[in-house]
C-alpha cells in the first residue's frame, strides 16, 4: 500500500457567522486520485484554500508528508511540493507560454544577480535546461506549438493545459486541480482525464480534485469526499457515492 | 426580435465575428454553440453594443441597435448575464439584486427580489453576504438573478451554467423552460451543448466567428458533425 | 448639423464660464480694495475659438477616421528597437562635439533623467508597483555623496558606490513593511516616504545643513585630477597635468561623457535583467500574485529586489546629480519631481527602454524650449503631458516584450 | 500647568477646523477613486480655482455694497461652484475620458499635467503672486479658560466645520439613496457590468467629477474667507494633503474620507503644538504609513478580498 | 559684439515678484540712463530679463541661460534660496554678477568667489542689527523666534537668535514653519500660551501676512518683527490691519542720500518708482559693473579685479569691496508700520 501524503483533520473555516469548512477530515495517498464534490457553497474551494495557505484555517491539523503545514504562508506550502490550479484560470496572461513555464521553475533554476548580469555559463546552462524542460512539458501537453504566443491569447482549453502544466514543471508531490474542465467542451474533457490518469501514472504524482462534471470525476477518482454545508457527508469509492441517497439528494439529483 | 445582420466585430486588429447572420425570434430559446475562442461571448456583446459592430447591422424590435450606446441598448429591455458573472464583489448580494433591478418602481423591485429568491434559495440565505466572497457557483446563481431583475425581454446568457453543481444545473435548465413561459425570450450561449440544444428550439453553430449551421435544436442534437465536435458522441 | 450647432454653441458657452474668472475678469488692487478689469475681448474670442473648433471637429474626425481602421500603436520590433538604441548611442556620442555648450548641458540633464527613468521603470514598468516617492531615493544618493564629501572629504568616484548603496539600503528597509499594500495605497505611502525624506533632510540642520543643503561638492575627478579652473593648494588640475588652457566646455564635455557612462550602464543592467529569472519573476508578479505564490514564489522577496535595484540606480543617478550641480538642497527634491520620473515611465510606454529615452529627451527638453516664453513655460508643459498622453496612451514606443523564444 | 487644558482645547479646534478642509476636499478624490480608480492629481487646482471664483464674484459685488454678509457668502459659493462644476466637466471630458480604458497609469500622468497646466492658467490670467482675501467674517467665538487663556474659535473657522458636516451628511444621504447615488456605487464596483444593466456610465462619470468640484470649490471659498490669502499654487500641497487624508480614511469611502481629514488635521496639529511644526508633516505622513501597515486598506476601507 | 550685455535673473512669477520687480525697474532705469548717455565705450547695454521664480531649483537653469545668452555680466537674482546655487555657477563660468538683494551669508562664504559682489548687507550684519533694536529698545524678557526653513529666513533668524541668546535675551521658542502652507493656528497657540514678549520672523511677506492675521485673529496681540524680506506692499493687503505696529529691519532709505537727486530724476523720466528696498541697490549695481568696464574693458577676470581693488560711488553710496565680494560697509535701519501700511523710519 502506498503512504499517506497529505493528512487533513479538524478543518474548521469561519467566516464570521459562517461556517465554510467545519471539521472536514481526509487524507490523499501519495498516488491516488482524490476527489471532493458537493453542492455550491459546500466549502470545496476554501478547503483548497486552507490547504495551499491562502487562508489561515481557524482550526485544524494539516500535515503534508509528516510535516505539518498549517498556518504557512502559500509560497511555503508550495515549496513543500503542494501546488494547485484555480477555479478562473490565473496565467501570467502578458508572459508567453514558454516564460509562464519558466516562472514556475523560478525555485528551481540559477537566479544569481552577477550571473545573470554577466552570462556566465553555470548560468547559461540553467537557463538551457530550464527551457528544456519547458519544452518537454509542453510536448507532454501537446501545446508545442503555441509555445512563444501570450499567454491570455490561447484557446480556454489550453490555458488549462497550460496552468497544469505550469504546476507539473515545479516538481510537485501533490496537484491540487478545482473545477478543471469548467469551461471545456466534451471532447476537451476525455483529454483532461487522460492527461490526469497520465500524470498519476507517469510522474507519480498525487491529485486532489474539485470539479462538478460527474463523468470525469467518477472516471478517474479512487477515492470521494462529499461535502455539504462545510461538513464531510461522506468518503468512499465512486460507485458508492454515486449510489449514496444523501450524495443524490444533496448534490446529483435524480438523473 | 433581434437580429443580426452580416456582422463584423473586431476586437482592435483581431477579427471576432466575420459575417455573422443571426435571429431570435419572440418567445423562442435560442442558443448558440461552440468551440472556445469561436466568437460567441463575443457576439452577445456586440448585441449590446460593447464593442460595437465595425459594419452590418443589430436590429431589436424593429430598432437599429448597431450604434447606439450600450446603456440605451439594455434600457431597450436586454439583459445579459455575462461571462465571469461580473458581481458588484463590495455590495451585498441583495444590493446587487437591487442593482440589477435600477429602473424598476420599488413595489416592483420587491416583487423580482422575491422571485429570484424563489429560483434561488441560497440566495435569500446570503442576502446580506458580500457577492465577492460568494462561492464560484454562488456567483453564477447572483449573476443570472440579476439579469433576472430587470425584468428583460430578452435574456442573454452567457455560459450559465459554468461552474455549478449537477443538481444547480438541471435547475437552471427548468428556470430558463419557465422565463420563456413567463414570455421571455431567451439567448443562450453554452459548452453544454447537449443540454442547450434539448432545451433550445432552436441553434446556431459558430466556428471562428462565423456561423457554419443553423437548425432547430432537435435536429442539431442528430447532426453528426455536432454530435463529434460538440457533444462528444 | 442643428446638432452640431447646438453643442458648439454648449461648448462656447462652457468656454465663457471657464475663461470669465480667469482672464476675463482680472482682478485688480487698490490699496485694501480689490476690484475687476473686464476683458471682454478675452472671453468673446475665447468662446469664439472653441465655437469654431467645435464645429470643425467633425470634419476633421472623419478625415481621421478614413484614415487607417483604428490607430492601433506600431509596436518595435527587436531589431527595430536594437537599431534605434544604436542610433541613439552613436547620436549621444557626437552630440558634445558638434553643439554648443547649452545643448550639451541639457543632453546631460536628460541622461540623468534617463537613468531615473530606466531606474523607476524597473519598480513600475517591470514589477508594476507604483512609486510615488521615488525622488526620495534620489535625494539619499545625492546626499549621501555630499555628506561624505562634506563630513569625510571622499571623492566621487569613492562615494558613488556608497551613494548607489545607501539608496538601495533605503529602498530595502522602505519596502520591507510597505510592499505588502496594494495599487495605489502603496503610491501614497511611497509618496508620503519621498516627502519624509525631504523633510528630514531639511530638519537635520546640523548633518545636512538644512535648507541650505550642501555646496562646494567636487566634481568627478579624472583619474585623480580635478577639472575645475583653481585647484586646492599643492593639487594639479586636469588641464594643468594635459597642458590645455581652462575651458569650461571640457568640463561639461567630460560630465556628459560621464553620465553617458552611467545611463548605458543602467540601460545595459536594466535591459539584461528583464531577461533574467528575476525579470521574468517581476512581470509574472505584475499579472498575478496569488499565482506567484501557488508556485512558490516569495512575493515580498521579488518586490523588495526590484524596489532595492530602482532605488539603487536613483541613487547612482542623485551622486551624479550632486556633482555636476555643486550643490545639493531638499529643493531639488519634491513630489513634482518624482511625478515626473513617473512621466518619463509612463509616456515612454510601461518596460519600454527606447521609449523612456525618446520620454527623457522630450520631458526634458520642452520646458528648456518653453523658456522662451518665459510665465507660459509651465503651462506649455502640462499642456505637452496632456496631449502627449491623449495621442500616445500606449507610450512613444511600446515595445514588445523581450521574449525567451523557444527554438524548434 | 492650568493652561494645558485650555490649550489643549483650543488645539483641538484648530485642528477639527484644518481636517475639515482637507475633508471637504479629500471627498472629490474618494469619489472619483471610487468611480474610475484614477487619483486626480488636478483636484487641488479645483479648490484654487474655487477660491478665486469666490475672490472674483467678491470684487463684483463689492465689499461695500451693503449687502448682508449671508448674501454674499452665499453668492460667492453659488458663482463659485457653478464655475469650477463646469471645470469639473470639461477636465474630464477633455483630459481624461479620452483616456479611458488605456493603461491605469495614464490618466494618472494626464491628471498631473492638467494640474501643472491649471496652475499656471490662473497664474497666467490672475498672476502669480499672493492675492489677499478681504476679511469679511469677522470676529470669534471666545470663553475664559484657565487663569488667563482665551480660547478663540473664530467665526469663519466655525463655518467651515459646519459647512463641511453638513455637506458630508447630505452627500452620503444622496449616494445612498438618491438614483444617481446608487447609480454609482454601482459604476465604482464594475464600470462596464453597471453599463450593461442599463446604467449611463459616462453621465455617471461626469456628475462624479462635478460634485466633487463642486465641493472643492465650496473649500476652496471658505477657506479664502478664513486664511484671506490665495495664490495659484495653493492647491497643491492641499491637494496631496486631502488624498493623504482620502487615504487615510480608506479611498472610496466618503466617511473615511471625512474621518481621515480630520486625523490629519488633528496629527498635524498636535504634532506643530506639542513636537514642532517642523516635524509637523513627517507625523502627518507617519501616521499615514503607521495606520496602512495596520489596515491596508485605510481605516474604513473594507479589506480587500480576493476570492481564489 | 556691438552691445554689452547684461543678464537679470529675478524673479517674474511667485511670491517675490515684487521683488523682482523692484530690482527691475532699478536696473532698467540705470541701463536706459547710461544707454542715453552714450552707453559704455561707445556700446549699448542690452538687459536680458529672465525668471527665476525665487525658486532654488530653477536657479541653476537661469544661470545658465545668462550665460547661453552670451552674458559676462549680470545684476543676479532677489533671494538667497536661488543665490545660493546660481553663484557656483557664475563663479566656474567666470561670469561677474552683483545681487542686489540676496543677503545671506553663505551667499559668499561657502565658495568665497571671485566673479560675485552684492549691493547689499549680509544678514550677520542685519542679524546683530536686529538684536541690538531688540535688546536696548524693547528689552522683552522672552522672544519667540519663527523662520520658514529657507536659506535666507533661517538664516536671519539663526542671527538674532544667538546674539539674542548671548545677551542673555531667552529665546523661548525657535521653530520652522512650512511656506505654503495657509494655518498656522496650532504654532500660534503655542505662542499664545509661551505670550512672548516679542515674536520674531525670518522669511518673506507671505507667511509673515499670514502669521498677523492669524495671530489677531486668535486674540494674540504681542509685538511682530522681521527682516528686510517682509516689507512688501502684499504684505499689508493679506495682514490687513493687524500689519499694524511690524518693524521691519531695512537698508537706509537711499532716496533720501544727497547726491541721489540725478538719480531720482532718471527714475522719473522712466516713469518707475525709485522706492523699495531693492531698486536703488540694483541701479547702483549696474552702475559699478558700467564704472568698471570703463576702467578696465569686457574682460570678466579684470573687472572683477578691478572691484574686488577700487571704491565706487553708486546710488547706495561709496562701496568698497572684501577679498570675497561683500561691502565693507552697509547700514541698515528699523522701520514700523502704521495702519494704511505706511513705513516710518524708527530713530535709534
Ligand atoms: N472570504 C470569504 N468570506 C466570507 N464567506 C466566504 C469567503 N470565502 C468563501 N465564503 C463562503 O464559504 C462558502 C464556501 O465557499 P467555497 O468557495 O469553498 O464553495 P465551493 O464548495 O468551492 O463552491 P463552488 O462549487 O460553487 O465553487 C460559501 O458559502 C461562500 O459564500
Ligand atoms: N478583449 C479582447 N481583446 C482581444 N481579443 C479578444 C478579446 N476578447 C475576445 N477576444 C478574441 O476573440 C475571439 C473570440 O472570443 P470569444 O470570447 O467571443 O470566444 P467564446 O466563443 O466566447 O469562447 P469561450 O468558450 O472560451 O468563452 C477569441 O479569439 C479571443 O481571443
Ligand atoms: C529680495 C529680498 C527679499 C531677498 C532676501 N534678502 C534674501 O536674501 O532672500
Ligand atoms: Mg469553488
Ligand atoms: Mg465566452
Amino acid at each position: 500500500m502506498s503512504e499517506v501524503l497529505l493528512e487533513v483533520s479538524g478543518l474548521t473555516m469561519r467566516f464570521g457567522g459562517l461556517l465554510a469548512v467545519d471539521h472536514v477530515e481526509f487524507n490523499v495517498k501519495s498516488d491516488e486520485v482524490f476527489a471532493i464534490i458537493g453542492p455550491n457553497g459546500a466549502g470545496k474551494t476554501t478547503v483548497f484554500n486552507c490547504v495551499g495557505g491562502f487562508y489561515k484555517p481557524t482550526t485544524g491539523n494539516i500535515v503534508m508528508d509528516g510535516k505539518p503545514i498549517q498556518g504557512l504562508p502559500s509560497h511555503k506550502v508550495a515549496q513543500h511540493g503542494l501546488v494547485r490550479t484555480f477555479q478562473n484560470v490565473r496565467l501570467f496572461k502578458s508572459l508567453t507560454v514558454l516564460e509562464n513555464l519558466l516562472v514556475a521553475q523560478h525555485t528551481h533554476i540559477e537566479t544569481g544577480l552577477v550571473q545573470g548580469l554577466l552570462k556566465t555559463p553555470s548560468f547559461r546552462r540553467s537557463e538551457l535546461e530550464a527551457q528544456k524542460r519547458a519544452a518537454e512539458w509542453l510536448d507532454f501537453m501537446g501545446i508545442r506549438e503555441y509555445a512563444n504566443r501570450e499567454a491570455g491569447n490561447l484557446a480556454y482549453g489550453h490555458q488549462r493545459r497550460l496552468e497544469i502544466a505550469r504546476c507539473m514543471i515545479t516538481q510537485p508531490r501533490l496537484l491540487m486541480l478545482d473545477e478543471p474542465a469548467a469551461g471545456l467542451n466534451p471532447q476537451e474533457k476525455r483529454d483532461l482525464q487522460q492527461l490526469i490518469d497520465l500524470l498519476r501514472k507517469e510522474f507519480g504524482v498525487a491529485v486532489l480534485l474539485i470539479e462538478h462534471d460527474m463523468s470525469l470525476v467518477m472516471g478517474v477518482s479512487d477515492r470521494i469526499l462529499v461535502m455539504e454545508h462545510g461538513k464531510p457527508i461522506t468518503t468512499g469509492l465512486p460507485e458508492d457515492v454515486r449510489t449514496d441517497p444523501r450524495v443524490i439528494k444533496a448534490y446529483l439529483g435524480e438523473e | 426580435m433581434l437580429k443580426l445582420q452580416n456582422v463584423h466585430t473586431y476586437y482592435g486588429a483581431i477579427q471576432a465575428l466575420n459575417d455573422v447572420s443571426v435571429e431570435v425570434n419572440k418567445g423562442e430559446i435560442v442558443t448558440l454553440i461552440g468551440a472556445n475562442g469561436a466568437g460567441k461571448t463575443t457576439l452577445l456583446m456586440t448585441v449590446c453594443g460593447s464593442p460595437r459592430a465595425s459594419s452590418g447591422t443589430v436590429t431589436f424590435l424593429d430598432e437599429d441597435i448597431t450604434q447606439k450606446d450600450t446603456h440605451t441598448i439594455m434600457q431597450r429591455g436586454i439583459a445579459i448575464s455575462p461571462e465571469g458573472r461580473r458581481v458588484f464583489p463590495d455590495l451585498t448580494v441583495a444590493e446587487n439584486l437591487k442593482m440589477g433591478g435600477f429602473f424598476l418602481k420599488r413595489d416592483e423591485i420587491e416583487a423580482g427580489l422575491n422571485h429570484v429568491y424563489t429560483l434561488f434559495p441560497r440566495l435569500k440565505e446570503r442576502a446580506n453576504q458580500r457577492a465577492g466572497t460568494m462561492s464560484g457557483g454562488e456567483q453564477q446563481m447572483l449573476a443570472i438573478g440579476r439579469a433576472l431583475m430587470t425584468k428583460p425581454q430578452l435574456l442573454l446568457l452567457d455560459e450559465p451554467t459554468l461552474g455549478l453543481a449537477p443538481l444547480i444545473i438541471a435547475q437552471i435548465f427548468d428556470i430558463i423552460r419557465t422565463i420563456r413561459e413567463e414570455g421571455v425570450t431567451v439567448f443562450l450561449v453554452e459548452q453544454n451543448a447537449n443540454k442547450a440544444l434539448q432545451v433550445a428550439d432552436r441553434g446556431y453553430v459558430l466556428e471562428t466567428g462565423k456561423v457554419v449551421l443553423a437548425d432547430t435544436g432537435a435536429n442539431l442534437l442528430l447532426n453528426d458533425e455536432v454530435r463529434k465536435a460538440y457533444l462528444g458522441a | 448639423m442643428g446638432n452640431n450647432i447646438k453643442n458648439a454653441l454648449i461648448a462656447a458657452v462652457m468656454a465663457g464660464v471657464i475663461i470669465a474668472p480667469v482672464f476675463g475678469l482680472q482682478i485688480v488692487r487698490s490699496g485694501m480694495q480689490t476690484h475687476l478689469k473686464p476683458e471682454w475681448n478675452m472671453i468673446l474670442s475665447g468662446m469664439a475659438i472653441v465655437f469654431i473648433f467645435q464645429m470643425i471637429r467633425p470634419v476633421f474626425g472623419r478625415v481621421f477616421k478614413s484614415s487607417g481602421k483604428k490607430r492601433s500603436m506600431p509596436v518595435l520590433t527587436e531589431p527595430m528597437r536594437r537599431g534605434l538604441i544604436f542610433l541613439l548611442i552613436a547620436l549621444a556620442l557626437v552630440w558634445p562635439f558638434t553643439t554648443g555648450r547649452a545643448q550639451v548641458d541639457i543632453a546631460t540633464l536628460v541622461l540623468i533623467y534617463v537613468m531615473l527613468g530606466l531606474g523607476l521603470n524597473i519598480v513600475v514598468g517591470f514589477a508594476g508597483l507604483l512609486d510615488l516617492g521615488f525622488v526620495g531615493f534620489y535625494a539619499v544618493g545625492a546626499y549621501t555623496y555630499a555628506l561624505l564629501y562634506h563630513w569625510a572629504g571622499w571623492g566621487f568616484w569613492e562615494a558613488l558606490p556608497f551613494a548607489g548603496g545607501m539608496s538601495a539600503l533605503f529602498g530595502f528597509l522602505l519596502g520591507f513593511p510597505v510592499l505588502r499594500l496594494r495599487g495605489d495605497y502603496l503610491a501614497i505611502v511611497t509618496l508620503g516616504f519621498g516627502e519624509i525624506i525631504r523633510l528630514m533632510l531639511i530638519n537635520l540642520y546640523t548633518l545636512t545643513g538644512g535648507p541650505d543643503g550642501i555646496s562646494g561638492i567636487p566634481k568627478p575627478t579624472v583619474f585623480g585630477f580635478p577639472m575645475a579652473r583653481r585647484a586646492p593648494e599643492g593639487v594639479t588640475t586636469f588641464h594643468e597635468l594635459v597642458g590645455w588652457n581652462y575651458d569650461t566646455q571640457d568640463v561639461i564635455i567630460y560630465l556628459y561623457l560621464m553620465a553617458l557612462c552611467l545611463a548605458l550602464i543602467t540601460l545595459f543592467v536594466s535591459n539584461r535583467v528583464i531577461r533574467m529569472p528575476i525579470g521574468r519573476a517581476w512581470e509574472a508578479l505584475r499579472e498575478d500574485e496569488i499565482a506567484c505564490r501557488s508556485l512558490g514564489l516569495n512575493p515580498t522577496r521579488i518586490k523588495l529586489s526590484a524596489f532595492t535595484m530602482g532605488a539603487m540606480f536613483a541613487g547612482f543617478g542623485g551622486a551624479f546629480f550632486a556633482a555636476r550641480q555643486g550643490l545639493v538642497n531638499p529643493e531639488s527634491f519634491t513630489f513634482i519631481e518624482s511625478a515626473l520620473i513617473l512621466a518619463i515611465v509612463v509616456l515612454g510606454g510601461m518596460g519600454s527602454q527606447v521609449g523612456v529615452i525618446l520620454a527623457a529627451i522630450i520631458l526634458t527638453v520642452v520646458p528648456e524650449i518653453a523658456r522662451e516664453f518665459a510665465e507660459y513655460r509651465m503651462l506649455i508643459f502640462g499642456l505637452v503631458m496632456v496631449l502627449m498622453m491623449m495621442w500616445r496612451p500606449q507610450g512613444l514606443l511600446p515595445v514588445k516584450r523581450p521574449q525567451v523564444e523557444l527554438k524548434a | 500647568m492650568s493652561e494645558i487644558l485650555p490649550q489643549l482645547t483650543q488645539q483641538l479646534f484648530n485642528g477639527l477646523s484644518l481636517g475639515a478642509i482637507y475633508a471637504l476636499i479629500a471627498i472629490g478624490y474618494t469619489m472619483v477613486y471610487g468611480i474610475i480608480g484614477m487619483i486626480n492629481f488636478a483636484h487641488g487646482e479645483i479648490y484654487m480655482i474655487g477660491a478665486y471664483v469666490g475672490l472674483v464674484t467678491l470684487s463684483a459685488i463689492g465689499v461695500g455694497s451693503g449687502l448682508p454678509l449671508v448674501v454674499i457668502i452665499l453668492i460667492m459659493l453659488i458663482v463659485a461652484v457653478l464655475v469650477t462644476g463646469v471645470y469639473g466637466y470639461a477636465i474630464e471630458k477633455v483630459a481624461y475620458a479620452p483616456l479611458r480604458g488605456g493603461p491605469r497609469l495614464v490618466p494618472l500622468i494626464s491628471a498631473i499635467g492638467m494640474s501643472i497646466f491649471l496652475q499656471n492658467w490662473v497664474a497666467i490670467g490672475q498672476g502669480a503672486r499672493d492675492m489677499a482675501v478681504p476679511a469679511l467674517v469677522t470676529g470669534s467665538f471666545q470663553f475664559q479658560m484657565g487663569s488667563d487663556f482665551v480660547v478663540t474659535a473664530p467665526y469663519s473657522r466655525i463655518m467651515i466645520i459646519v459647512v463641511t458636516v453638513l455637506m458630508m451628511i447630505a452627500l452620503s444621504l444622496f449616494i445612498k439613496y438618491s438614483r444617481v447615488g446608487r447609480a454609482s456605487r454601482a459604476c465604482s464596483q464594475d464600470l462596464r457590468m453597471a453599463n450593461l444593466l442599463g446604467i449611463d456610465t459616462n453621465r455617471i462619470i461626469s456628475f462624479t467629477f462635478i460634485i466633487g468640484a463642486m465641493l472643492a470649490a465650496v473649500g476652496g471659498v471658505l477657506i479664502a474667507l478664513a486664511i484671506g490669502k490665495l495664490n495659484p499654487f495653493i492647491g497643491f500641497i492641499v491637494g496631496i494633503k486631502a488624498f493623504t487624508a482620502a487615504v487615510l480614511g480608506g479611498i472610496g469611502s466618503i466617511p473615511g474620507a471625512m474621518l481621515g481629514g480630520v486625523l490629519l488635521g488633528l496629527a498635524e496639529t498636535f504634532a506643530a503644538a506639542y513636537i514642532s511644526s517642523q516635524y509637523k508633516d513627517i507625523v502627518a505622513f507617519g501616521l499615514l504609513v503607521f495606520i496602512l501597515l495596520f489596515r491596508p486598506t485605510g481605516l474604513l476601507g473594507k479589506p480587500e478580498v480576493e476570492k481564489v | 559684439a556691438d552691445t554689452i550685455k547684461i543678464g537679470i535673473p529675478q524673479p517674474m512669477t511667485g511670491p517675490a515678484t515684487q521683488y523682482g520687480d523692484q530690482i527691475q525697474a532699478g536696473a532698467l532705469t540705470a541701463i536706459e540712463a547710461i544707454n542715453e548717455a552714450g552707453g559704455v565705450k561707445g556700446m549699448k547695454l542690452e538687459p536680458l530679463l529672465i525668471d527665476d521664480g525665487c525658486e532654488p531649483k530653477q536657479a541653476v537653469p537661469a544661470a545658465n541661460r545668462v550665460i547661453n545668452e552670451g552674458a559676462k555680466f549680470a545684476v543676479a537674482h532677489a533671494c538667497s534660496g536661488t543665490t545660493v546655487p546660481a553663484v557656483n555657477v557664475y563663479e566656474q563660468e567666470g561670469i561677474v554678477a552683483i545681487t542686489p538683494g540676496a543677503t545671506s551669508p553663505l551667499v559668499t562664504d561657502t565658495i568665497k568667489p571671485h566673479f560675485f559682489f552684492r549691493t547689499i548687507g549680509r544678514d550677520d550684519q542685519q542679524g546683530p542689527f536686529a538684536a541690538k533694536y531688540i535688546i536696548n529698545t524693547l528689552k522683552p524678557k522672552t522672544v519667540a523666534i519663527l523662520h520658514d526653513k529657507q536659506t535666507y529666513g533661517s538664516g536671519v533668524a539663526t542671527q538674532v537668535r544667538d546674539n539674542l541668546s548671548k545677551d542673555g535675551v531667552n529665546v523661548a521658542l525657535f521653530e520652522g514653519i512650512n511656506v505654503g502652507d495657509s494655518d498656522y493656528s496650532a504654532v500660534i497657540t503655542k505662542l499664545k500660551s509661551l505670550d512672548p514678549d516679542l515674536i520674531y520672523f525670518g522669511g518673506y511677506h507671505a507667511e509673515l501676512g499670514l502669521l498677523l492675521r492669524q495671530a489677531r485673529e486668535q486674540g494674540l496681540q504681542t509685538q511682530f518683527m522681521g527682516p528686510e524680506g517682509v516689507a512688501n506692499k502684499d504684505l499689508v493687503a493679506i495682514a490687513g490691519p493687524a500689519v499694524e505696529g511690524l518693524l521691519v529691519t531695512l537698508p537706509a532709505d537711499f532716496t533720501k542720500l544727497p547726491g541721489n537727486e540725478k538719480v531720482l530724476e532718471n527714475f522719473k523720466k522712466a516713469n518707475r518708482s525709485p522706492d523699495g528696498a531693492f531698486t536703488l541697490t540694483a541701479y547702483a549695481a549696474v552702475q559699478i559693473l558700467v564704472d568698471s568696464i570703463n576702467a578696465v574693458g569686457q574682460d570678466p577676470e579684470k573687472v572683477a579685479d578691478y572691484m574686488h581693488s577700487n571704491t565706487f560711488n553708486t546710488a547706495i553710496g561709496k562701496v568698497e569691496y572684501d577679498a570675497k565680494g561683500d561691502l565693507k560697509e552697509f547700514e541698515f535701519a528699523v522701520y514700523k508700520w502704521d495702519k494704511e501700511g505706511k513705513l516710518e523710519q524708527l530713530k535709534l
